[in-house]
């Protein structure tokens, strides 16, 4: 415990994204942590699961629904260092998605890898 | 053990905030530490000073201020979404010019890398949420 | 009558109990996350498609457009319509149960 | 047409604010009339008056109030769900000894009964909510 | 239109209850429309489906969450000339439920009433 | 790993995906809604007896006896702690993940 209190100790963390973007602000404000995360110089991963895959749709355009389209940022994770994005390989399917619909690049996980994910990690957002 | 509190969701609407408290409290009881409880999302909700719930009733934000108070807790409302839902402690009202101010004793308004730290600095970060 | 479903058939059963207590001839609108239901290729495609032989479907442009969603993206049969033909339909029928 | 409207969530969380008032608004212009728009449970926090949401995004509650002024619509608060979660308006401050109160321009604060009265004159009543 | 303004109209109005207890404060709340508008003399009847149902079991005891034990008003709706109280009985087998379970005396009707009652409705609030 | 789920499984699919992504010899512990999940002859109880083989099932007290159920109500072998309980299970396990 002593060594977790120190400065440089380095953690593995998931943010974990269930939720479709709009219906709720869940996927738009976890974005907001992810990006103030990056400074944290944490081990960072990002799992879509469920409707969370929704998240990652390309072309989404919020204009007449006069909300921020925040499905923007995801493409510039990279730029901040997140670049571990996973995307469960079951989510997509049930939802008629491929990879092909997505806007950014990810790579996708059966349910039993995302399963190793989870575990292997030490500290997990849900959103 | 040294626990982190994330709450998303306001008070009574969820049973979030009432779970939370009282996972906070057995925690305590049971010789733990809470190093911060960080309210997001609606959460932030639980910091108003505003309320006046039935008699009969749980009074939610004035629980979570007695507790801090009692145990030295420290008790964050994320400012983004504070911001979004008008919640407002005296520097924010200055900052945003507003009128008024609600939040209660014992909350305070910071950012989002206090959740970041409560995630680093803890052994165990618990959500409740819907 | 009108029915609303708002929520996201992959998460919540409003969808399900709406498909069993609404009557034939009756008119469904899927708003908000609820637009996830019309896309085709689903596995709960084949719901969407029996309902469709009683009821009439639509879904809400803004909602669907928002969600990166268009016309290609839907099963056939479902009218995309924009908030001024929401409002019609309210007008139009007499009833409205929106499904939470 | 005579609309009546209940909210059911509050500002940003949940889309169902921004779907009522859209719906509102294209009611307004098919030269419908809005009768009332009731805020309950969370719906209640459409009505601050201290949000302050980034400069790049809407502002629910001003939204709100601008087409009240514009169109004339009846904004209510449901006084049981306000208490509960720290929504005040100027008398409600006096009653329950509140030291500040937070409502925006044109929204009021009343009973249940503003609702169960929008069910009964409105030819239409329609609920947004989680 | 000019009738449904004047202040002797009756509409049948109905409450669908899908929501359980606790969990969120609808079933609550929507308990507290139904006695307020009781005094309104309107034709009410609810609805529970769903995990609607969920709020009329029996020996509901929130003392160890602190929360208020709202059930108890079920009961008590009688007085209030609430006297039609449905419940989808689908709703209730799937949760493995029967009449006993329940607090109060309902009407068990199927889906197919259950879709009768609600198109035979007016104004249908739900929670 | 500790894993939470809050919901009602015949409400929201927390539970259904908790139960698809929990690693073998996890613990998981109901609460809230959740509870509801540990009911005996639903139409959810087979999933549940399933994933006694390889878990370990908790439901809160406290949230059960709100609800107004008890140890009759429910699936044999589940185990029903009050929080303090919870606080442990939180302090036994490494890692939680909570699926609302």
């Amino acid at each position: 415990m002593e060594e977790e209190l120190e400065g440089g100790v380095v953690k593995k963390f998931l943010y974990v994204n269930r939720r479709a973007p709009h219906g709720t602000i869940y996927a738009h404000e976890a974005l907001e942590v992810v990006l103030i995360g990056a400074a944290f110089d944490q081990d960072v991963s990002l799992a879509f699961i469920d409707d969370g895959v929704f998240q990652l749709k390309k072309e989404q355009d919020t204009a007449e629904i006069y909300t921020k389209n925040f499905s923007k940022i995801y493409s510039a994770l990279e730029m901040y260092d997140v670049e571990k994005l996973y995307v469960e390989k079951e989510s997509l399917e049930s939802r008629g998605l491929t990879e092909d619909d997505l806007s950014v690049d990810v790579k996708i996980i059966n349910s039993k890898e995302m399963k190793k994910l989870i575990t292997d990690s030490e500290v997990i957002f849900n959103f | 053990m040294l626990f982190g509190i994330l709450v998303n969701e306001g008070p009574y609407q969820h049973q979030a905030s009432d779970s939370a408290y009282l996972f906070a409290q057995a925690a305590i009881e049971e010789g733990h530490t809470i190093f911060r409880v960080f309210f997001y999302h609606d959460g932030v909700n639980n910091g108003t000073r505003l309320a006046t719930p039935p008699q009969d009733d749980r009074h939610i934000p004035n629980r979570w201020s007695e507790l801090a108070e009692k145990h030295n807790i420290d008790l964050v409302l994320c400012v983004a979404a504070a911001q979004r839902r008008g919640m407002v402690d005296p520097d924010e009202m200055k900052r945003n010019k507003k009128d008024a101010d609600n939040i209660a004793s014992k909350f305070r308004i910071s950012g989002l890398g206090q959740l970041i730290e409560a995630g680093v600095q803890t052994d165990r970060l618990i959500t409740f949420g819907d | 009558m009108l029915h609303t479903v708002n929520k996201s058939p992959f998460e919540k059963n409003s969808l399900e109990t709406c498909l069993r207590l609404i009557e034939d001839n009756s008119t469904l609108l899927l708003i908000e996350d609820a637009v996830y239901g019309a896309l085709k290729n689903t596995n709960i495609e084949e719901k969407i498609l029996n309902a469709q032989t009683n009821i009439k479907l639509y879904v809400l442009g803004p909602d669907l457009k928002a969600r990166g969603l268009d016309k290609n993206s839907l099963i056939t049969n479902i009218e995309i319509i924009d908030y001024k033909g929401f409002v019609k339909l309210v007008a139009e029928n007499e009833k409205i149960q929106n499904w939470l």
